[in-house]
């Protein structure tokens, strides 16, 4: 098992350079630079002018005229031997003072529809199955596919909108204000919790149907393998015997899929935190890219990947802990 | 199996087997066995025919929409939708037939800035079938005036669906905005197709090394968040780019993710098919790889793929109206349903216009459509499993 | 209470504004001063010293425009970014001097007075005697004298406008501890406005917002043993790094200030700035109660204003007057006012055009600069034009049609020609112009041609971040249509829409302003080349400014640049409207640039509680409302939120 | 029909422990239903074993589920009764709800029941150990220990090495054998009464079988329970059953002691399969008398050689380099000579190397090392020496008719087009010729003509092991490999398809190398036989003498472990027994 989970490791090294590079790509492929972007905004409004030359000072203090093979090394090798990962220009601050704290509440967040969805489509999928073609499947696999089908954001501010008009609050933000600022405390976290469930929920209808799908076609194979009959043969009880046994095999697709989730859910977290205003990765995450601050946007690209790939990771552990022939062979 | 006796399906070899039941099922080829066991398939069957309608829509769009997406209207900004009357009820008091709508009465408020708009009874336009509007080409050649409806005098004020911010009307957008939105789709995934099928084939086909090489570049895509990737490339578009080249970048963005699941799908099928009985005696009967891989193991993928692909579109159409969201996808004068929607993701339009968000409807509806259809084409993809 | 004097001696043109009389503090109605409840505590603690050691021997008193207030409350509002001006505005507007609430002119705020000389080139500033920052440390010229030296430390590029200008960085000498002058190479009559003004850095003021106490600590020069250590502990790979971020008031906390509220909990993890009572404030009210009233600001930060909007509706906003006071929500928060008891603040605006159309006229392409620079042609596109509509639709009917050109609200500015020539809406008259112009020629699709026979396609460059603009240039592109001249929309980000201007690539740049009223002298660009913010000439701006790529500008612009400077040599702003007026009617006649809607309705809101606020404003974002109105005096009439 | 009545059933039979009345079972389909049992009746006795026999599709499964009522979607139980006699007194099955409680508490505990494929039929995710004790959990209120306990005496009694240990692991970890004995003590966990083995070692090799065929009688003997043996192959009744039901089509034909079956068949049905059986126990007539031609013509040089063949699969290793599967000689220097229109037949059990001996030979598998020589066309061709074009000419004269007749053939391609396939990449004549070939070829392989146009889907397995064989004649090739060509087929169909291959190797004297696990159709069809062992040849000589008296160890174990259709000869319980410690765990189930 041990050995598994090392060689996964080793592979994952490849990928994780290969993600570094493209991300950097990407921050540096919009035309200008930030200082560009900062005069603009400063110029905006009639407001400032600069002085240009000390622009042109700032452009080579930050290294924006190096070639971009330079920019990547001096980035990466900050990040990997220091853990610098640079410095925000708009926020005239060090990237990883403003990264850990969203980084983790986008996970928690991601996590949470994570959990959602699973608690949502295991069930369902397993009736949809069993109850192959009938009424109830047919009504679950809808709904499942009405979720896929509405674009989050517009949920989530219709959502909000009617949460203003019925209860006359405003479901934004993970917490209220007297919390916002103060430090972690039960009472927060209670907090915390009543502001998770409605991006949690936005969030997960998204990728709920497909799972529904994946739980209900690989029970569909399992449920008549012999192995069920002979269970059956044995005198053990239908529920007993289809939940220990092909349940639990079809359990493998569907857990193995949860690395494939977590992307998708930590975009749909980006944009629904967004409309939401939740103190996530998404909406700073959007401006950085937009002011081209580049060492911010790239530095959450790259995190977000990596704990992807190591969600990924995860996943594939745990259906090797779940499935014995995986785990010696 | 090697040696398969009945098991507990009464179906045993000497059985002939059940898909032969059907008239003619000797001589039936694949696609017709397909064809048979996708007609059961009840929702898919209504799912491809909405399709179909919806593709149809796109392309006579200029027919279908009453008026121009991009006229505007000073005296209509926000007005509500018309409701479409069969008969009313003349000074005399007779009911008379005609199909027609009642024509607003407007006025501004200057505290608020709202204009009200009150449904004139008396005044009636009437509308008709296959009426003359403006002039247009039809497919972008044929020159034509005819509108399948509309009012009956060109430019009067017809909002079935309501009229957005700038008084243009909605129905019209939503029509022509079918056609940037699911071609989105089928390009897109055409794209991805592409890749899937060059990509995924050497993978499944050679096997080895490039096949290790590629399973790590999909593994490696997969795992970027695809919206801080999109945020990333999107930002990167030129935007002094002419729109329908920022909506072939569009389209290659999301495909370069998308085609990924397609890649995955292809090598599957070329890998459970490539050690196959039937590929090994065509290779012995000297069949050439080129013939090989078209004539004996295309055809038993190409349903499995199809039926992919549709499941695919849906996302694709969903991932334009995402970037729009984010104003990194298409804009305007560009009409597709993620820039409508995008127009209508602001509180006035939820709150006093909901009729805004009709686009939104739209997307549901196809993305569903698709949805099914795909599922009923998955399930039909091998007939001749029992 | 503060009183303008214009003193007109013989052959000299100087300007003093100074305090009547000069107050001091026994002259308040009782002759006491008090306090906020929440300070009594810390003083008879000891934490803080009597309220008389606290605030200036001759504290400013503030007149109310309502009533004395009572202390306590949170003003509920919000912001967007970091960089948001709505925040400098409401709880850090406290410059040297500031606008008077009717515009007419400057007054002393933390300065106690200044003095500029004949030429408008050394300004002497007075400090009030005892006016402490807000950590309790003295405010001495020293500290005017550190700032500009930071502000023109090369390595750090601070933007501060007001310190600069065609001639460069100002010097500064301090002549005792409350007396310091600004010097500048050439005169600079408007220095006073420009710094009465918000800027879109937080900066504005530059000179007060760099205390020496605490910023010299992060400078190698005034702490080279203790600087590496710093920025080891900062995490900053330089110096530069270090101070650029600490003097930013809104991203740490420790920043002593001047303001009646001090940030505590600054941006960065959370979704809400908080600022907090200044108890060394220097304003207090005519019955001696230090300002300001309301205990705390807080700021809830929002990536998406509909989100924003959504708070407002809720009635969880106090007053607020950005981002969300758009025409296209009024009806909105007109709907919700019933029950919120919310009020609407009429802003005067101050739009020289929401949608100004400039025409390259120094475009590298020989042909097409042609065309621009055809007077007729665009007087012909102008009359192409259905304003009314294009503003019906776009504004709802809060716009109406205008050229670029000073409001009517501004009598002294005022030139009929420059707002209304051109307006009408007539295509034959327009046709009839362009075909004069030599145009009128068409092709097949019926498109007018150059000279060189080459179709006219014109490239208007529109903002992404302005959907009005877009939509106006959108429906004018159609009129445009409509009279033969092909037009492409060029949407483009706006950095990119600068960077492409500054390189003088656009054909035709659309853009909006304000500087319609007593800022159109501040903010002048739309009128003649002294700025890069406008879309006809950028080569004689650089001219103006002895820049690169500079062009020499035809014989009237440079004539209205002759008159500009001129202008420069006097602070009286009566003086400074004669050389101005003269300037804007040359622009009339040049006509480089055509304007489509001008707002005439700008608003913000309150809730009813929210007092001391005046229901009309000068909207303008030079004026920096409601800075000048002094929100330290803001209170919450509302026993429940107190 | 009366033939429900065959038995005379004696409800007071003392012996009796479960009696079958006129059971009835249907499977709506949707086009119609299908009779899977069809008013079946039997009784099964104490100590007695029933072996109920018929060919694929007769229903015979469905008989055994719908005694415990474990019939699947969508089989319905329409009538019959069905009663266990117990000490306590006789109960009826048929009154019981499939799902009732009481139904459940006599599966696994009264009747257990073995089934065919030992992999497929255990849960991949459970130790042995425990799918076991979920029998003991249901019926029995032991406690963990005690549990565990009669668990590794389970697996100890069914000569599972090192019980306490291989408790404790997952099937993937167990030989087809095991398996099948894991399943055994899974069935005897609760000691039942009645035992129905579901074709228990139709998916084992011949020595398996032998060993799982002893250990149910023994076990049998020891606890005296009524076995139901689920068979196709008469073989294995006549050794095992007590008396025996033939089952056709979901009737049941006829009933007796298995020696008066064997004896007297009475119905032609029961007569065909048993003399199915027995023909291929002796060479088929049309060879012998080829054999008598052959012997004419002498001197003449083979028409293949294959000398110190050798296939050593590579070790598989991951990018990092760990190995994943170790490196095995599937064929380990083998050589023979193939004289023209000869057979030579291969036997050997799976795993032994000899699919990859025929793939190594059409180079469909790389030769690690030796030599192929074939002599076909007047000139000497070295096989392994040849590139892409010349194994497709070579293809022309080496045929191959493949194992499973549905896998084989392109379902999406029509009868023409798959026949026609090898004429037209060989571009050998017009289309309208090659059609009329087809249309000539599916006459002489027993179809019509008309058939042309039909897809594989509209045959059945019979025919389409016809249809591959005339695939494989098309080109007119001079040697055809065939894979274990009738292994798929039922008994009945065996002795014809060899025949038809017969006809075609006096016309064509084709010379044929034909692989099979089945000594009875390697004596029915083959010249010469070599007998594979673990990748290597250890005997090969005259079909007959290698048969009948075997010299090597190997082979006579082989031998003696096939079941013969004649229950007067029963021999598997003292046959010879190959020791090779390791051989259970080498050969896994299904034959490769």
């Amino acid at each position: 098992m041990l050995r598994y989970i090392a060689r996964r490791i080793l592979l994952m090294i490849p990928t994780l350079i290969l993600i570094s590079f493209v991300t950097f790509i990407v921050v540096q492929l919009p035309p200008g630079d930030y200082l560009n972007a900062y005069v603009a905004q400063l110029t905006a409004e009639g407001g400032e002018t600069v002085d240009r030359q000390q622009i042109e000072m700032l452009r080579e203090r930050y290294g924006l005229n190096d070639p971009f093979i330079i920019q990547y090394w001096k980035w990466i090798s900050n990040i990997i031997f220091e853990g610098d990962f640079g410095r925000s220009f708009e926020w005239n601050a060090p990237v990883s003072d403003l990264l850990w704290g969203r980084i983790g509440l986008t996970f928690v967040v991601s996590l949470a529809s994570l959990l959602f969805v699973y608690c949502v489509a295991f069930p369902i999928g397993v009736y949809s199955a069993i109850r192959k073609y009938s009424l109830g499947d047919y009504v679950f696999t809808f709904f499942g596919f009405l979720g896929l089908a509405v674009p989050n954001f517009l949920l989530a501010l219709v959502l909000m909108v009617i949460s203003l008009q019925v209860f006359g609050v405003t479901p934004g933000g993970l917490f209220s204000p007297e919390y916002a600022g103060a430090p972690w405390s039960f009472a927060k976290l209670m907090d915390f919790l009543a502001h998770l469930w409605i991006p949690m929920i936005i969030i997960g209808t998204a990728s709920t149907a497909a799972l529904i799908r994946v739980m209900r076609a690989n029970l569909l194979d399992e449920l008549n393998k012999p192995y069920v009959e002979t269970a059956r043969a044995k005198g053990q009880s239908e529920a007993v015997l289809i939940m220990r046994y092909p349940v639990r095999i079809a359990l493998n697709p569907f857990v193995s899929r949860l690395g494939w989730e977590l992307p998708a859910l930590v975009s749909g977290a980006a944009i629904t935190s967004i409309v939401l205003n939740l103190p996530t990765a998404g909406p700073i995450l959007l401006t950085a890219l937009q002011s081209q601050d580049m060492f911010l946007a790239g530095s959450f690209i790259l995190i977000l990947s990596v704990l992807t790939v190591i969600g990924t990771l995860v996943s594939d552990i745990l259906l090797a802990w779940l499935d014995p022939r995986i785990r010696y062979s | 199996m090697a040696m398969t006796t009945d098991t507990a399906t009464p179906l045993g070899p000497d059985d002939a087997p059940a898909i032969v039941a059907a008239q003619g099922a000797e001589v039936a080829s694949q696609w017709k066995l397909m064809w048979w066991k996708f007609r059961r398939h009840k929702l898919a069957m209504a799912s491809g025919v909405v399709v179909l309608v919806l593709y149809m829509i796109a392309i006579f769009a200029e027919v279908l929409a009453p008026a121009d997406p991009n006229d505007f209207n000073p005296r209509f900004t926000y007005a509500p939708p018309q409701e479409l009357r069969w008969s009313y009820v003349d000074d005399a008091g007779e009911r008379q037939w005609g199909l027609h709508v009642n024509a607003y009465r407007t006025e501004l408020d200057r505290e608020t800035f709202r204009r009200t708009f009150v449904l004139d009874e008396e005044e009636r336009i009437p509308v008709g079938f296959f009426v003359e509007g403006e002039p247009y080409l039809l497919l972008g050649l044929i020159p034509a005036t005819v509108k399948l409806f509309g009012p009956e005098e060109v430019g009067a004020p017809f909002y079935i669906w309501g009229a957005d911010r700038l008084g243009r009307d909605m129905f019209s957008r939503v029509i022509h905005g079918a056609r940037v939105s699911l071609s989105i789709g089928l390009v897109g995934v055409f794209l991805s197709l592409f890749l899937g099928i060059v990509l995924g084939g050497i993978s499944g086909y050679y096997g080895g090394w490039i096949d290790t090489a590629i399973q790590r570049l999909i593994e490696f895509i997969r795992s970027i968040p695809t919206i801080p990737l999109w945020m990333g490339l999107a930002a990167a578009i030129p935007l002094g780019f002419h729109p329908l080249m920022v909506y072939l970048i569009i389209t290659a963005i999301v495909s370069l993710v998308g085609w990924t699941d397609l890649g995955r799908e292809v090598r599957g099928r070329f890998l459970s098919i490539k050690d196959d009985d039937y590929v090994a005696a065509a290779r012995l009967d000297g069949a050439s790889e080129g013939r090989i891989i078209l004539r004996h193991m295309a055809p038993s993928f190409l349903s499995h793929i199809i039926a992919t692909v549709t499941l695919a579109i849906p996302s694709m159409i969903l991932a334009e109206t995402a970037l729009s969201f984010l104003g990194i996808g298409l804009r305007p004068p560009v009409v597709s349903w993620g820039v409508l929607l995008q127009e209508a993701q602001n509180i006035r339009a939820v709150v006093t216009a909901p009729w805004l968000m009709v686009p939104g409807g739209a997307v549901v509806v196809a993305v569903l459509a698709f949805n099914f259809l795909g599922d009923g084409l998955r399930d039909a993809a091998d007939p001749y499993s029992h | 209470m503060t009183m303008q004097h214009l003193r007109r001696s013989v052959g000299t043109a100087a300007l003093t504004l100074a305090l009547a009389g000069g107050f001091s503090v026994t002259a308040t109605a009782d002759g006491h001063l008090h306090q906020a409840p929440m300070l009594d505590a810390l003083v008879e603690s000891g934490d803080l010293p009597p309220l008389a050691e606290r605030i200036p021997a001759n504290p400013l008193v503030i007149e109310a425009i309502e009533e004395v207030g009572e202390y306590g409350g949170t003003w509920r509002t919000a912001a967007s970014s970091r960089t948001d001006s709505w925040m400098y505005r409401t709880i850090n507007y406290d410059h040297l001097v500031m606008w008077n609430q009717d515009w007419t002119g400057v007054v002393p705020n933390v300065a106690e007075s200044v003095e500029a000389n004949e030429d408008s080139t050394v300004f002497t500033f007075t400090l009030r005697e005892g006016h402490l920052w807000s950590d309790g440390t003295p405010l001495t010229s020293a500290d005017m004298v550190f700032a500009m030296e930071m502000l023109r430390d090369p390595n750090l590029g601070i933007p501060s406008r007001s310190y600069r200008n065609a001639a460069g960085w100002a010097t500064v000498e301090a002549l005792d501890e409350r007396t310091f002058t600004v010097t500048f190479g050439e005169p600079y009559g408007t220095f006073l406005q420009d710094l009465s003004r918000v800027s879109s850095s937080e900066m504005g003021d530059g000179l007060l917002k760099l205390p020496r106490h605490y910023m010299s600590q992060f400078h190698p020069d005034h702490n080279p043993d203790g600087i590496d250590q710093l920025v080891a502990e900062s995490g900053f790979d330089s110096w530069v790094d270090l101070f650029n971020a600490r003097w930013s008031s809104y991203q740490n906390a420790g920043k002593p200030t001047l303001a009646a509220w001090v940030i505590e909990d600054p941006f960065g993890e959370g979704t809400q700035v908080r600022a907090v009572r200044n108890p060394y404030y220097f304003k207090i009210d005519e019955e001696g109660n230090q300002l300001p009233y309301i205990d705390d600001v807080i700021f809830q930060v929002y990536q998406d204003n509909e989100v924003m909007l959504l708070q407002a509706l809720a009635g969880e906003m106090d007053f607020h007057g950005r981002h969300i006071n758009t025409v296209p929500n009024r009806p909105l928060l007109a709907d919700a006012a019933e029950e919120l008891g919310m009020e609407f603040i009429r802003l005067i605006p101050s739009s020289a055009n929401e949608g100004a159309i400039y025409f390259n006229q120094t475009f590298e392409d020989e042909a097409m600069r042609e065309v621009l620079a055809s007077r007729d042609f665009r007087a012909g596109l102008s009359h192409a034009l259905d304003r009314e509509a294009i503003c019906d639709t776009v504004f709802a009917g809060a716009a109406v049609p205008r050229q670029i050109a000073v409001s009517p609200e501004f009598p002294p500015l005022y030139n009929e020609q420059l707002a209304n020539q051109h307006l009408e809406y007539d295509v034959d008259l327009a046709n009839q112009l362009m075909d004069q112009a030599g145009f009128a020629e068409r092709d097949s699709q019926g498109f007018r041609l150059r000279a060189d026979g080459e179709r006219i396609t014109l490239v208007v460059q529109v903002r992404t971040d302005k959907q009005d603009m877009i939509d106006i240039a959108d429906l004018a592109s159609r009129y445009w249509g409509q009279v033969g001249v092909d037009v492409q929309l060029d949407v483009v980000e706006r950095s990119l829409s600068d960077q492409r201007r500054d390189a003088n690539q656009h054909m035709i740049l659309m853009e909006d302003h304000s500087s319609a009223l007593a800022d159109a002298i501040l903010a002048a660009a739309p009128y003649l080349p002294v700025d890069d913010d406008q879309g006809f000439g950028i080569p004689w701006f650089y001219w103006y400014a002895g820049m690169d790529n500079a062009q020499e500008p035809p014989e009237q612009v440079q004539r209205q640049i002759a008159l500009y400077r001129e202008m420069g040599e006097t602070s009286v702003p009566a003086e400074q409207f004669e050389f101005f007026a003269e300037i804007l009617q040359i622009t009339a006649d040049n006509f480089f640039a055509l304007g489509t809607c001008s707002e005439e309705i700008q608003y913000s809101f309150k809730l009813d509680h929210m007092r001391n606020v005046p229901d009309v404003m000068h909207g303008s974002f030079a004026f920096a409302p409601p800075g000048p109105y002094h929100p330290a005096h803001f209170w919450i009439d509302d026993e429940s939120l107190r | 029909m009366e033939r429900g009545h065959v038995i005379p059933m004696n409800p007071v039979d003392p012996d009796a422990v479960l009696t079958v009345r006129n059971m009835k079972t249907e499977f709506a389909l949707r086009t119609h239903t299908l009779k899977a049992v069809d008013d079946v009746s039997f009784t099964l006795k104490r100590g007695k074993t029933l072996c109920i026999v018929g060919e694929s599709g007769s229903g015979k499964s469905v008989t055994a589920r719908s005694i415990l009522r474990i019939v699947p979607e969508p089989g319905k139980i329409t009538g019959g009764d069905v009663i266990l006699h117990r000490e306590d007194g006789d109960v009826a099955l048929h009154e019981m709800g499939d799902r009732s409680p009481e139904i459940r508490a006599i599966r696994g505990a009264d009747i257990a029941m073995i089934f065919q494929e030992p992999m497929s039929s255990l849960s991949p995710v459970h130790t042995i150990g425990f799918q076991i004790e979920e029998s003991l959990i249901l019926h029995t209120n032991l406690d963990q220990k005690a549990r565990r306990a009669r668990v590794v005496e389970l697996l100890r009694r069914v000569e599972i090495p090192d019980p306490e240990r291989t408790a404790d692991r997952y099937p993937f970890e167990y030989s087809g054998g095991m398996r099948q004995r894991a399943m055994i003590a899974m069935a005897l966990a609760c000691n039942p009464k009645v035992l129905i083995a579901d074709e228990p070692t139709t998916a084992l090799d011949v020595t398996t079988q032998a060993e799982i065929l002893d250990l149910i009688q023994e076990l049998q003997d020891e606890y005296g329970m009524a076995v139901m043996f689920i068979t196709h192959d008469m073989g294995v009744v006549a050794e095992i059953a007590d008396e025996v039901a033939v089952m056709y089509r979901g009737q049941h034909v006829e009933s007796g002691t298995v020696e008066d079956i064997f004896a007297n068949p009475r119905e032609d049905y029961t007569k065909m399969l048993i003399g199915s059986a027995v023909r291929l126990e002796e060479p088929s007539p049309i060879k012998i008398a080829m054999q008598a031609k052959q012997a004419a013509q002498t001197g003449q040089e083979p028409i293949l050689e294959v000398r110190g063949l050798v296939k050593q699969f590579a070790a598989k290793r991951t990018m990092l380099g760990k190995l994943v599967a170790e490196g095995v000689r599937a064929v380990n220097d083998v050589s023979f000579d193939l004289m023209p229109s000869e057979t030579l037949g291969v036997v050997g059990e799976s795993g032994s190397g000899k699919t990859t001996l025929g793939r190594c030979i059409m180079r469909m598998h790389e030769p690690t090392s030796g030599q192929i020589l074939y002599r076909g066309r007047g000139t000497d061709t070295e096989i392994t020496g040849l590139d892409k074009k010349g194994l497709r000419d070579l293809y022309a004269d080496i045929r191959m008719i493949f194992q499973d007749p549905y896998a084989s053939l392109n379902p999406r391609m029509t009868v023409e087009q798959l026949i026609g396939e090898p004429l037209r990449n060989r571009k050998l004549g017009t289309p309208a010729e090659n059609r009329d070939r087809v249309a000539d070829l599916l006459v002489r392989v027993g179809l019509k003509p008309e058939h042309m146009e039909r897809y594989p889907h509209a045959f059945s397995g019979g025919q389409r092991q016809r249809i591959g064989i005339a695939r494989a004649l098309a080109p007119n090739p001079k040697l055809i490999i065939a894979d274990e060509a009738t292994s798929a087929l039922d008994v009945s169909l065996r002795s014809q398809i060899l025949d038809l291959l017969l006809e075609f190797q006096e016309s064509f004297n084709l010379s044929f190398i034909f692989i099979s696990h089945d000594i009875s159709t390697v004596r029915y069809f083959c010249d010469r036989v070599a007998v594979m062992y673990r990748g290597e040849v250890v005997e090969i000589g005259n079909a007959r003498e290698v048969c009948d008296n075997p010299t090597h160890a190997y082979t006579k174990a082989l031998l003696s472990a096939v079941p013969r259709p004649d229950p007067t000869r029963r021999r598997i319980a003292d046959r010879h027994r190959y020791v090779a410690k390791d051989a259970d765990l080498l050969s896994n189930g299904a034959s490769a």
